[in-house]
Formats: structure tokens, C-alpha cells, sequence
């Protein structure tokens, strides 16, 4: 068995105090060596953003990639090797944003790596601007007279594009964002994770008191996630209350379970049979 | 290379969903099967059905792998065809119509659609055409009825039945008027196989161990994803389309990453969009293949024609500089060498390659010169645990004299696979001193020196004269055969082909341009990109460009005349 | 230039997050009214909290435009930067740190958060030091008195008492302690504004008539738009934050079809991704401006830091060519001189633009050594139905021998704007014949020798000196100082700084560079583009180079010693 | 006024004869006509492909961009002047995928144009790949085990994203179609249309016929497009009928309305004022 120890490192970390990331981060290190796995046995992916630095902060194996890219990047690395567990850090804008078609295409293809969003509603890194979640009227110094077109609801979208684990957690509950990853983590096939979190920085409206009076533990209701309905009307709450927990599970393939030559194991431990080739190129 | 012998070339020409590719694809596998070496040059417009497109044959006894400017054989399923390509013709050259008369002096009509409907109906046409060609060439007919039972064998008798009557009755339908300048016809083996650029790359990936490649569809690279696809069967090869270039850039990226040789294949607007990933492996040195299959631009500009247009876009592309190699075969046997050896150099160097070719190249037929060699084994370049003495202190990008850290692959061991976009240190985590940041940089410059050296010089033919053609990627049979064409003219003129073109081969270079008295840049571009890169790299200056950039391959003659004008 | 008379570096450093940026502007500003020329370097992490960060503020009664390596006063907020910045004190130089005992020498302990805590909060603490930065450099205090009025006036009273409180107690808490190369304050009119490279784009941009503008946020580019946003409650003007920087290019050419004149700004990931529709704007022939921010890549590389590394990818971006003006000026008047001719010659042209600025000339802080001019009309050389015989047969792209064709806007007069980023006839539907590509290709590149005409020299300074250092955009300010301390070494050293990039100044260069004896190429980056581009167009070769590619803008002292290296 | 001829050009069309894009066509005159708009009037941006050639085939001010790019090239279009009429011609894999970050952000921008989805659930131009909107296990050379992601369901995602007009037609119903486009043009938002097509020569499942069977009119049944659940359930219906019409329409402010400046004339017809420039520039 491992401990949360296990993933501990010594780089810096680069967050603003009081940030809802190392929340995540810790719930991250829990879920993991709950589930006993290594720092050897985990691969996290991520693209560009204050979200996306995760991976730096703990020990593991982890790829940096561009801004809004992870995604993709995540689906290549697994159809090479669909062994591995995969972890996605990813923010608002970033994933919501930038990687808006990947997204809608991971999804589609039901890719089983696992997809944190740190969702801030705002452009940490680059220093408050509004993302694709700020809610209209948002106001900052780019939108200066507030956000002029309608949020971006990320869990609706996955929902109907058939996403088969959606999830919404608050970082700042963090023994529930580790049940939340470890459930993902679990579950065969893609899984959304938005997780809604305070960035006292740039945030002044969606706070940890404010997220704290709304949020409403599911797992706490022993609430079922298999009605689509009650999911999607869920989705829809934000201003009153915000339910945190498994919205919606089903298992179904996997992208690689589609693919037939993947049945019988991973890509990257088949043969290179040059005699086979040969016959390819012989000229009678 | 000598004057081609038998030098026949025949244009089958109609419209978009007439078939004629299939024509053209039966008449240059009989002649192939014969153990002559073909050309077939396809030119269509960027639409589905009607308008007009053609297929050029070039049948010889030598190698050739030029489009001709003469024609002998016209088959015209339209009349656009006789109006656009007549003036071609060379002296003694027929054409065939479809009709029953003959409505002009040099025109045979030949019933094509009729037999075609007698036999089983409209869609047998493009056999009749192809047995009537063959009729006219004297091709053994056995070989062309082998050929259809290999093709219909499978589906109905009645099928098979059909088109080996149509062959027949269109073969015959030639009556007397066998052709002046037919082959003797001797069956050799042939020397290499009937290949298309695009299968050739295909081929070449699969040898050189490429395991996943996503593409998002774009002419002329799609044709390489067909022929890749129509390996998956066989091979431990996965092929996805994706959303979007951008995409299919990063997910090779995450396979490279994992593990398994990757690749995608497009064309200039995709190759766009690649740019930013592009330099991701750069400066994570994760190795991956992208082949931008070239086309004239700016834009979508004409999407089925061909040009050369990208060679310094690609040698600069995407932000900051990183090693890359950059390659462009000349033909469909450097395509396949070139791509085992694109595969081979991404993995021993950790960087990103870029195999240039284009529309000409990847979508013609030609016969190689040679048999294609499978590598034996491949050499990953990979570590593990076992290689180190202290997996837990494994750095992913520490600093070698090379350049050249040792890999290891995410979740293999102990030893953590830690690579980001964002410079960083040796562990592979982000940083932003002045002090790392010029060492990682003057790291992975260190590269440069020993990828040079893997660079081929550019092949020569005559390259002692005292004028030198000097072209890359697929220009190289038009060029020369222009060689050839020039010096039967009493000129002393040779040629230069690159194919090895980033790390730019500068000694090579110096030399072989070095010691000639002139230089002649033969390009498919409009501001002579290798003969600007040349000045850049060696200081040399070029004498005079030959270039064409109307989307249509060179004629050898078009090369011929305009190197005379510029040396008078 | 003569040599810096009064010059003296202050350098306030601390967390980011600490606002040590605000007693950066805070003192820029007092100085500038004093009519003192200032250089503010920000250097910063790119995190939002913690870590280290500092400002560097240049002050001097002549122009000045690098940081230097000296530094004569150092106000530290954290204990890091006394650590980093202490080798660099000059000789009588002062360390201010927070506290009520000096723990070293040369070390003055002023007890600025305790001061600002009593006179109202932690929050008080810039103010206290820039207080205290005043005092000793002997400021008159009710210039900066006025400011903080201005600054803090609307907000309550409370609060500008509070700051004009802190103020002087930092300004008192420095005694006795005057410091020796203090300033003798007289009160002079500035000669220019006080501009971030930022704001003199984003003026420049309302000042070419630039309406609307696409963005996507990235370091150092998010400035620029920073910038323009702050000018749309007053101008006719649109800035909209976008999906991505795909869109970003896509919807100014849309606006620019529509049009308004258009911009973006980026950084070169987002160029990246812009890339392909540069292309788009190539072959439509659509005028849009796309600002290049740089900094260090590849891909993300170093968000924060400057470099110069995009130069040959952006004159060589997206597939195939096509005419494109490349800028890069050297100083923010430049910047705005140089955004208002880009918007203007894109116009004129009906080509994309590309100004390249770096994240050193856009964040930096600087005194401006003339008045800035605002055209006083814009030509947009737009004809509607009035200037046609026949509105109905106009055409697009008519062919013309400037290669420019009347344009006419969309749903503006029965003349039709008809565009096609496919190739296309000159009435803009798409075409592929080969004979109108090669004219619709002679037509665009026909432009080329009279965009080269609107390109001018690199502006000298002792040109004709037998030794030239080479550079481009903002390294201008470091290279002239260079050449002021070579010469006061004894070495007959000149320069020669690029603004007008592409289409090359090939006669400028020839006539320029031709003449001198050796020729040392600055730049931020690792190959030297510039130098290569000098040699590709000229034939002219470089003797050598300074190369700075850490993230880093150049001191002037390390170009004196690297050259003094070079020329021996 | 005007008749379809006006709007008749002599480009040679290159569509396949029996093409699912001829309806369009025609119907994009008529309604152009019924409307009373002129050539002159008429702005039509597109994509690349087959359904983004449309604009070449009649009289009209076009501009014809880049794979994926045809709204966000719209939307600054319309930004700058709001007084045009704009209508985007695009293909399921032009918008849908290649363009998905855009559509989904055009939608949430509510920008006031009319977008027509040529839908043939295949990419004709590349010569028959499987396409978003391809059904799960549709065979093509690529896709040689058939597609095996899950179809991306345009109408969905349009209502979930707040579009305020949400319709499909059906290529062949010319005068069903030609309805559409007038609502959809006279609509003050951003308008969705996707209309169903038949490709004849790449998409043998849903032919002609396949489609004729199966498609219901919603002006005919009177149907009132007022209810967000209707329409998303009517959006899930393809296998065995096809609702064609106005599934939901609301209408709201649109981009440019929330644009204050913008409200007082467009922004090509403001004007340049250097003296007020001169204020900012002034050093004293
Ligand atoms: C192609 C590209 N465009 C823009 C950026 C600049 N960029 C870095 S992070 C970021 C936004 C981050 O926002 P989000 O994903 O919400 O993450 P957060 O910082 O809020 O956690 C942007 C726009 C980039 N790195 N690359
Ligand atoms: C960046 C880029 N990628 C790919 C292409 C190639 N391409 C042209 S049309 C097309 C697909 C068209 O499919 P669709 O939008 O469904 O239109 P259809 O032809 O079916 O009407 C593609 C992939 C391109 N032109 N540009
Ligand atoms: S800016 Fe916001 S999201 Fe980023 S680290 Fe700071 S608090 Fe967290
Ligand atoms: S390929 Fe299909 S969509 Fe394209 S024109 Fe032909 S029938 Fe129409
Ligand atoms: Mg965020
Ligand atoms: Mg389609």
C-alpha cells in the first residue's frame, strides 16, 4: 500500500495562498494511494493554466502539454498503452475554452482517462479574465462592463453528449473530491470531474463561503446516479444550490475496448514482425 | 539513366466518376506484371463527379518517373478530352472516342459504351477502354484476363464473366490498327513494385515500427492515411480520425510520449494548425512524424495539385527554435526509405520530423527501380530501471554532451517519465532561471552537429558538369530526364537532388555546389525556397530558377527550355 | 546619444503580489513629470503570488531604453532580493530592507510595513517605500503628492490621506540619509508620454483607426488588449475576448472583409495557431494586423521572459507565399508609429501585417524622447458603386499591374464582394486552371516591389563606423548605449537597427552593410535569424554574433564585452 | 422586389447530380426572394467542402474561408456592420467538427446569423469519411470496422447551449426548407438549421427515400416551437421519424444588442476622430 506521503515532492509550489487548488491536490494524493497506487503507477496529463501546474506538485509520472491540449494528448497515450491510468488537470479555459472540441470529442469517444477541471469561472494565470463558466455580467478588467454572452455548463454538455461519469465536486470538501477521483478513477470509461473552486485572487463573487452555503453532498442523500433527467436538471442549479457528488454513471466500451486489435492487449507490447512485411513488398 | 527506349504515353481522360483512374490502374499493372516501368500521373479537380479529369501512363522499358508533354495514346470518355489534350499528341499519336464513327481525320471511334452495354452494361466501359489500349499496344492478353480474375474473382461469376468479355470485345474491337510503336512484348520481373507515394509512406511507417496515427482528412495526405488504414489489419497499427489537426498533432504526441511510434499525415492548412504541437515535441523531445503531403496554397488554394511551396515554412515553423529534421523523397522508393529513417532518427535523437512531399508524389503510380528493404529490428532507444543505477534520481531531460537524454516511458518502472511544454530543468519540472534556460536551449542545440551528420548529400547525375540543375523532392525524375534531354543538346549540364534537407547538409553542399561553375534552382515554388536556404546556409548563390507554381507537375521539356534561355 | 549624465538604477524587489509594480509607476511617474527620462523593467514570474519579482527603474535627464547592471539603490520587500541583487550594487550604492535594525552594511533597515500599518494597513506598504525611494533620491514630494491625489482622490478620503500620510513618513524615514548621486530636481516639460510598449500599440491602433479587435489572452500579447480596452469607452472601438486564437484571426478578417480595420494580438503559441488564417488573409487578400508579442519558446517556454525567436517563422508562416509586411519597432514611439503604418499599409495593400514586438519592449515602462503624431485622416482605398462604370461586372481581384484590384465592401452598391481563400478567377470564384494560378500568384507577388519602397532603412547611429552591430526591435536602445561605451573605449564601433523587416530592405542593407568592414549581428535569440536573412537576401555574411536567448533583455555592458571578444 | 433569377449566376455548379445541396440551393434563392433582399443585400460566408461551395453557385456578396472557420469569420463580419444580412453555408464535419469550439461559441454569443448545416452525416469533399454526426458503426474506406464513436448530436447541443433558434430540414422538402431559412433569417439571434441530406454518392444509408419515410413537418402539424422540452426530445428522434421545422425559438438580446456603442449604429459608420486622439497623446 502506499500513503499520501508517497506522492509528496520538493518542487515549489506556485499557488497564491488560500488558492482552491491545494484542495484538489490533496484530495488528488489521497484518492491515489486510497486506490494503492504509486507515483510510478499514475500518469497525469495537463495542459496550460494555474489547474494545469498540478502535476508538477506532486510525484508521478506526468506530461505538461500545451493550453488546451491535454485532452488529446491524454487519448494518444492512451490507445498506446490503455494500461495506464490517466488523470487529466485541466482549467475552466483550458479545457471549457481552448480545448472546447476536444472535450466535446473525448467525450464522444468514451476514452477512460480521468478529467479534473478546476473550475475557477476565470483565467487564473493570465490574470483574471473571464472563462467560458463566468457567469454573464461577470465583470473584469478585460469585461470591463461585464461578460456579454451566456456561461458555458459543462455538465449539461457531457451529459448529452453521453458522457458516462459526471461528477461535480468543491475543492475545498476534500475528502469528498477524493471519494469523487477515486470513483472516477474506478469507473471504465470517461469521467468528467468539474470541480468548482474558489480563486481568491480573481474570483471576488464564487468565494469558499459562497461555494460553502450551496454546495449539497449526493453521496451524503444516497442519492443514484442513474437517471439522466435528475441529472440534467441538477446540472441546471448553480445560484440557489450547488450538488456536489456523482450526477450520472453508466458503463458502456471503452474507446480501446472498440478497437478489436486492443482486446488482446496493449499497442505497445505487440511484436514488429519484419518477415510479415516482407511479404508486403516482394515484387512476384 | 540513358534516353528512354520505349517511351509510350497514353492519357485517358472524362469526367469525375467515370473511372478512368481504374483504367489507368488495370493498363499499368498489366504493364508492370510485364516488368515495364510506368508513370501515372492523375490530375483532377477538386470535385466529385463530372468536370473533367485525366490519367497520364508512361509506359517504358526504363525507368521514368516524369510526366510527358507528348502523347501517343488519346482515350477520351468526354470531348473535353480531345479539345484539351489534341495538341499533345505526337506525330503518329491516335485517338480513340467512344461512338461508332469516326467524325475526324486521326479519330477512331471505338463503340466503348455500347460493347459495354452488350456485355452486362454501362458501368463495364472503363474495361472496354482498357482491353481497347491494350488491344492497340499488343499486350498479352492472358496477363490483363489474370489481372480480372484477381480483381472480380471474388464477387460473382456473372460479374468476372462480364468484364472478362468486355476486356475481350474492346481488346479485339482495335481490329488491324495495331499501334506503330507498340512493345515487344517479353515478360521480365519486374524490378520493384507498382507504388504510389502515398503507399510507399504507408509502407515505409509500418517498417519503421509506426503504431498510431491520427489524421484529420486533407488532400493530398488522406492518401496516405487510406493506405495506412488498409494496413491495419495486418500490423500492430492503430488509425484514428479525429476532430481536428490539432488533435491529431497531440495525440501523437501522447502516444509518442507513452511509447509506440506515431505519425499523422496532411497538408499545408493542417500542417497550420500542427505548428503549435510541433514545437511541444521540440522542447519536450518527444519524437513524432508528420508528413505534410504539399499542395499549392496560399489557404486551400487548389486542393489536388501539386507544388512545393512549404520548404521553409516547415524548416521554421511554430515559435522559439528547436532540432528538426525536415526530408523530402524524390521518389516512391525514398519515400519508403526515408520514412524508416524519419521513424529511426525522431526515437535516436528525441525530435520532431517532418517528411515533405506532395500531391505528385504521394498520388502517381510508378514503377521502382529497386526492391524495398524491411529493417530487421528496431532500436527503441528506450530505458529502463534495469539501465540505471538509481531509477528514483532519473532525469528525464539531464544534460549530455549529445544532448541526448536518456528515455525513459511513464509507468515503466521507477524511474518517472516528467516532461512539461514549459522550459524547464533537468527533472523535467518548470523553471524560469536565466541560467537553465540557456542550458536546456544550448542542450538541445547540441543535437545539431551530430544530426547533420546523418544528413545524405543530394544525389547526382552528371554532377561534375559545369551546370547544375538543382531541385528537391519530387522533381527529381523531371530533372533528370531534363539532364538527359540537355545533354543529347551538346550541354554540359548535371544535377543536384535533395532529399535530406534539415539539418541543412551545408559540407555536402559546399562541396558539390562549390566546385561547379553555375547553378540552375529548379523549384515548384515561386521564390526558389531551397535556392534562398542554400544562399542562407553556404553563403553560394544560384545563377537562374526554372520555376513553376500552376499546380501541375514538371515536364522534363519545360525544365529543358527554360535552362537553355537562362544559359543562352 | 551622448553617455548618460545623471543614470541612476533602482531596483524594488519582492513577491509577486507584493504591488512592488505600483512603487515602480509611482516613482516612474513622479520622475517623468519632472521631466526625466525613465526605463521601468518588470521582471516577473509567471505565477500570481509568492516567488520573486522585481522592478527596475532607470533614471535619467537624457534617453535612455535598456536596463543596466548597475544599481544604485535596491529597496527589498523579501530577503531574495538582496540575495540576487546585491552583487549588483554599484559602488555607494544602498540596500533598503523592511525592518527596524540594519543586520549588515551598507544595509538600511526602514520599518515600512510597521509605518504603513500605523498609518492605516499593510496595504500602505508600497507607498511607504516609494516614500521612502523619494526621499533619498531628494524628489520634490508635492509632485508626488498630486499624484497620489490623482490616483486615490475618487476613491474616500480616508484612503488618500491614509497614502499622502504613509507617503511622508516614507519620504521622512530616510534622515539625514540623502543620497549622494542624488538629482538636482528641476522641474522640466517631458518630451514624450510615459508609455508601456502596450499602451503606445494599443494608441497607435485607435490612432490607424482600428476598430475591433479578436483576442485570446497570452503573455506578453494580453497587454496589448489590456490596453485597447482601457481606449473602447472612447473610440469606436470593439475589443471582444474569444474562444481561441483560431477564432481570434478568423474574426478580424471577417470584420476587416466587412469593413474595419482589424488587429489582434498574441504571443507565439497563439501565432501558432494563427497561422493558417494568415494564409486565409494572404490569398483573400484581406488587411489585418496580427501582433506577435514574443517570448522564449518552444511552446510554452518562458510566459513571462523576452526573446526574439519568431522572426523567420513569422515572415515564413502558414502554407505557400504570398506578400505580408513584417515590423518590428525598437522603442514605443516606433511601436506607435509603426502600428499606425501597418494599419495603414495593409489598407493600402490588401495584405496581412505582422508587428513582432517582444515581452521586453511591451511590458517595460518608458519615457518617450518625442511627441507622438496622430494622422489626420485614413485613406482606406475603398471605391463603392460611384467609382465603377459598371457596378455589376466589377471583379475582386481584377488584374492590375500593381497587383492591387479596386475593393469594394460587401452589401455596400451592387458592385459584389465576392472572396475565396480557393484560388480563384479575378471575379473571386474559385478556379484551377493552370493558366489563371500562375497569374492570380504574378498578381499577388506583383505588389512586392512597391511594399519593399514603403520599407525603410534600419535607422543608424555612427554608421559608417568599420564596425557594425546588427539588430533588430528592441534590443535598439541596448546596442546604441553599446556603441556609446565602445567608443568611449576607443573602438570605432557603429549600428544599425531593423524596423521594417519584410519584405526585406535588400538596397538598404546592400548600400548599408556593403560598405563597412566587419558586421556583428544582436540578437534574442539562439541562430541569428536576422543574420541569416541578411545573408539570404544580401549574399552579405556576418562576422560574427551576440546572441542572448535566457529570457533576458541585453545589458549594454554584455554587448561591449562580447564584442570587444569578437573584434579582439 | 425580387425573383429567384436574380439571384442566378453563371458559375458551373460542381455538385454530384443528384445532390442533396441542389434543394438548398434553391430554396437559399427563394427565400432570399420572399424576403425581398436583392444580391447586393445578401452577405453568405462558408466553411470548405461541399455544402461550403454553395455560395460560389449564386449572386451574391460571399466570402468563402477556411475549413472549421465560417462563424467565427462570420461573427466579425457581423460585428462590424450589423446591418447586413448574414447567412453561413457549412457541412456537418465543416461545423461540427473541424468548427466545434466555434459553434458552440457562436451560440453562446447569440450573434445574429443564420447558419445552414448541409448535413449528409459524411465528409463528401474528402471523398466519404465517416463525419461527427455518422452514426455509430457507419462503414467507410477509413472507418473500415465501421465508426465507433458516439454521433454528435447538433440539435441537442444547440438548445443545451441556450441557441434561441434551433430547426432541421430536409434538403429535398425545397419549400419546407425555403420557410426555414426565412424564420431563420428574420429570427434576431443566431439561428441553427440543420438541414438532412442525402449524399448519393458517399452515404448509402441515409438516401432519398430513407430520409422521405421518415421526416414529419412541423409547420403542418402547427406545431408551437415554445418548449425546451419538446424540442429536446424531438432532437433525439432520427431512426424512426425526423421532425422537421422550428423545434425552439425564443428570442433575446443578441451580441451586438448587449454592445452599447453598438446600439447607436453599426461600427463601420462611426467616425475618426483624430483631435480626440490628440487629448490622449498630449504630454502636459
Ligand atoms: C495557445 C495559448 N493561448 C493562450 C495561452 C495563455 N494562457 C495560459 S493559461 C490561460 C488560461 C488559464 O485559465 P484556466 O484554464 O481557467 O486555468 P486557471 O489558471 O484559472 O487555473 C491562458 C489563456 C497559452 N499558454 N497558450
Ligand atoms: C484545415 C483543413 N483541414 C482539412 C481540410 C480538408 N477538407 C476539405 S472539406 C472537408 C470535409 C468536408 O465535410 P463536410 O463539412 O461534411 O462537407 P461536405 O463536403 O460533406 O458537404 C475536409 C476535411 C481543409 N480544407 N482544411
Ligand atoms: S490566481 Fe486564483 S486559481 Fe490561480 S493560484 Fe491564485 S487563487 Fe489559485
Ligand atoms: S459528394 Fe455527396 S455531398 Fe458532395 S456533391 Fe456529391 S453527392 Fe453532394
Ligand atoms: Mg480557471
Ligand atoms: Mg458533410
Amino acid at each position: 500500500m502506499t500513503t499520501t506521503q508517497d506522492f509528496d515532492n520538493d518542487f515549489e509550489n506556485k499557488w497564491c495562498p488560500g488558492c482552491g487548488n491545494f484542495g484538489i491536490l490533496d484530495s488528488m494524493k489521497k484518492s491515489f494511494s486510497n486506490l494503492g497506487l504509486a507515483p510510478k503507477d499514475v500518469l497525469l496529463i495537463s495542459g496550460i493554466g494555474q489547474a494545469a501546474k498540478t502535476p508538477h506538485f506532486l510525484k508521478c509520472n506526468m506530461f505538461h502539454t500545451l493550453h488546451g491540449r491535454a485532452l488529446a494528448v491524454a487519448t494518444g497515450a492512451k490507445i498506446a498503452n490503455h494500461d495506464l491510468t490517466i488523470v487529466v488537470n485541466s482549467g475552466d479555459g483550458d479545457c471549457y475554452g481552448e480545448g472546447g472540441n476536444h472535450f466535446m470529442n473525448a467525450i464522444r469517444r468514451n476514452i477512460d482517462i480521468t478529467l479534473l477541471v478546476h473550475n475557477n469561472q476565470v483565467y487564473g494565470l493570465t490574470q483574471g479574465q473571464a472563462s467560458p463558466t463566468s457567469k454573464m455580467g461577470f465583470v473584469t478588467k478585460v469585461q470591463k462592463h461585464g461578460v456579454i454572452a451566456e456561461p458555458f455548463n459543462p455538465l449539461t454538455i457531457a451529459l448529452n453528449l453521453g458522457a458516462g461519469f459526471v461528477a461535480r465536486g468543491f475543492s475545498n470538501n476534500r475528502e469528498h473530491t477524493r471519494q469523487l477521483i477515486e470513483d472516477g478513477i474506478k469507473h471504465k470509461g470517461f469521467s468528467l470531474i468539474d470541480i468548482v473552486q474558489p480563486c481568491p485572487t480573481y474570483n471576488k463573487i464564487s468565494t469558499h463561503g459562497w461555494y460553502k452555503q450551496r454546495v449539497e453532498d449526493l453521496y451524503e442523500n444516497n442519492y443514484v446516479p442513474d437517471d439522466l433527467e435528475n441529472a440534467l436538471a441538477m446540472a441546471q442549479e448553480w445560484d440557489e444550490k450547488i450538488p456536489i457528488g456523482v450526477y450520472y454513471q453508466k458503463e458502456g466500451p471503452t474507446f480501446t475496448d472498440r478497437i478489436k486489435k486492443l482486446t488482446e492487449g496493449t499497442l505497445i507490447d505487440k511484436k514488429y514482425d519484419a518477415a510479415k512485411l516482407d511479404g508486403y513488398l516482394s515484387v512476384s | 539513366m540513358i534516353k528512354l527506349k520505349n517511351d509510350i504515353v497514353v492519357i485517358i481522360g472524362g469526367e469525375a466518376g467515370q473511372g478512368i483512374q481504374t483504367v489507368g490502374d488495370l493498363l499499368a499493372t498489366v504493364c508492370w506484371k510485364m516488368g515495364l516501368y510506368i508513370t501515372v500521373v492523375n490530375d483532377f479537380e477538386s470535385r466529385i463527379r463530372g468536370g473533367h479529369s485525366f490519367v497520364q501512363l508512361r509506359i517504358s522499358d526504363q525507368p521514368n518517373s516524369a510526366p510527358s508533354d507528348k502523347v501517343h495514346i488519346l482515350a477520351a470518355l468526354n470531348s473535353k478530352t480531345v479539345e484539351l489534350h489534341k495538341g499533345d499528341l505526337s506525330e503518329g499519336g491516335l485517338v480513340l472516342v467512344d461512338g461508332e464513327e469516326s467524325t475526324a481525320a486521326g479519330v477512331t471511334a471505338i463503340p466503348f459504351s455500347k460493347i459495354a452495354r452488350e456485355v452486362g452494361g454501362k458501368i463495364m466501359t472503363n474495361t472496354v477502354v482498357a482491353g481497347a489500349i491494350m488491344g492497340l499496344l499488343g499486350t498479352p492478353f492472358d496477363i490483363f484476363e489474370e489481372l480480372l480474375v484477381k480483381k472480380f474473382g471474388k464477387k460473382s461469376p456473372e460479374i468476372l464473366d462480364n468484364n472478362i468479355t468486355a476486356a475481350k470485345r474492346g481488346f479485339e474491337s482495335i481490329g488491324e490498327n495495331s499501334f506503330k510503336n507498340g512493345f515487344t512484348w517479353e515478360k521480365k520481373i519486374p524490378l520493384g513494385l507498382l507504388l504510389t507515394g502515398n503507399k510507399a509512406v504507408a509502407l515505409g511507417a509500418v517498417a519503421g515500427d509506426c503504431r498510431f496515427s491520427a489524421f484529420y482528412p486533407m488532400s493530398p495526405g488522406t492518401g496516405i492515411m487510406n493506405a495506412l488504414v488498409a494496413l491495419t489489419d495486418d500490423f500492430p497499427l492503430v488509425v484514428e480520425q479525429v476532430e481536428d489537426e490539432i488533435a491529431a498533432v497531440n495525440m501523437i504526441l501522447g502516444a509518442a510520449y507513452s511509447g509506440v511510434r506515431s505519425m499523422t499525415a496532411t497538408s499545408g492548412g493542417g500542417f497550420s494548425l500542427m505548428v503549435e504541437g510541433l514545437g511541444l515535441a521540440g522542447i519536450t523531445e518527444t519524437p513524432i512524424l508528420i508528413v505534410n503531403a504539399q499542395r499549392p496554397g496560399p489557404a486551400t488554394g487548389l486542393p489536388t495539385r501539386t507544388g512545393q511551396p512549404d520548404l521553409q515554412f516547415t524548416i521554421h515553423a511554430s515559435q522559439d527554435e528547436f532540432p528538426r529534421f525536415v526530408f523530402a523523397p524524390g521518389t516512391p522508393a525514398e519515400a519508403f526509405d526515408l520514412t524508416v529513417k524519419s521513424l529511426h532518427l525522431a526515437d535516436k535523437y528525441q525530435v520532431p520530423v517532418v517528411l515533405l512531399t506532395d500531391q505528385y508524389l504521394t498520388d502517381s503510380l510508378f514503377t521502382l527501380d529497386r526492391p524495398l528493404k524491411v529493417p530487421d529490428s528496431i532500436d527503441r532507444f528506450i530505458i529502463t530501471d534495469e539501465d540505471l543505477d538509481n531509477p528514483e534520481s532519473y532525469e528525464r531531460y539531464a544534460f549530455t554532451e549529445s544532448g541526448v537524454s536518456p528515455r525513459v516511458l511513464p509507468c515503466n518502472g521507477n524511474a518517472l517519465c516528467v516532461a512539461s511544454g514549459n522550459e524547464h530543468t533537468p527533472d523535467g519540472h518548470l523553471n524560469e532561471d536565466a541560467d537553465n534556460r540557456k542550458r536546456m536551449m544550448d542542450k538541445r542545440n547540441a543535437k545539431l552537429p551530430a544530426m547533420q551528420k546523418e544528413m545524405s548529400a543530394p544525389s547526382g547525375y552528371f554532377e561534375d558538369s559545369d551546370i547544375l540543375l538543382v531541385g528537391w523532392g519530387s522533381t527529381q525524375g523531371a530533372i533528370r530526364e531534363a539532364v538527359d534531354l540537355l545533354r543529347e543538346r551538346g550541354q554540359e549540364v548535371g544535377c543536384l537532388n535533395f532529399t535530406d534537407m534539415w539539418p541543412f547538409p551545408v559540407e555536402h553542399s559546399q562541396r558539390l555546389l562549390g566546385r561547379t561553375k553555375r547553378f540552375i534552382m529548379v523549384e515548384q515554388n515561386s521564390s526558389s525556397q531551397l535556392g534562398l536556404l542554400i544562399r542562407e546556409q553556404t553563403g553560394l548563390s544560384f545563377d537562374g530558377t526554372v520555376l513553376k507554381y500552376d499546380g501541375r507537375p514538371f515536364f522534363p521539356i519545360e525544365i529543358v527550355e527554360e535552362t537553355l534561355a537562362i544559359i543562352g
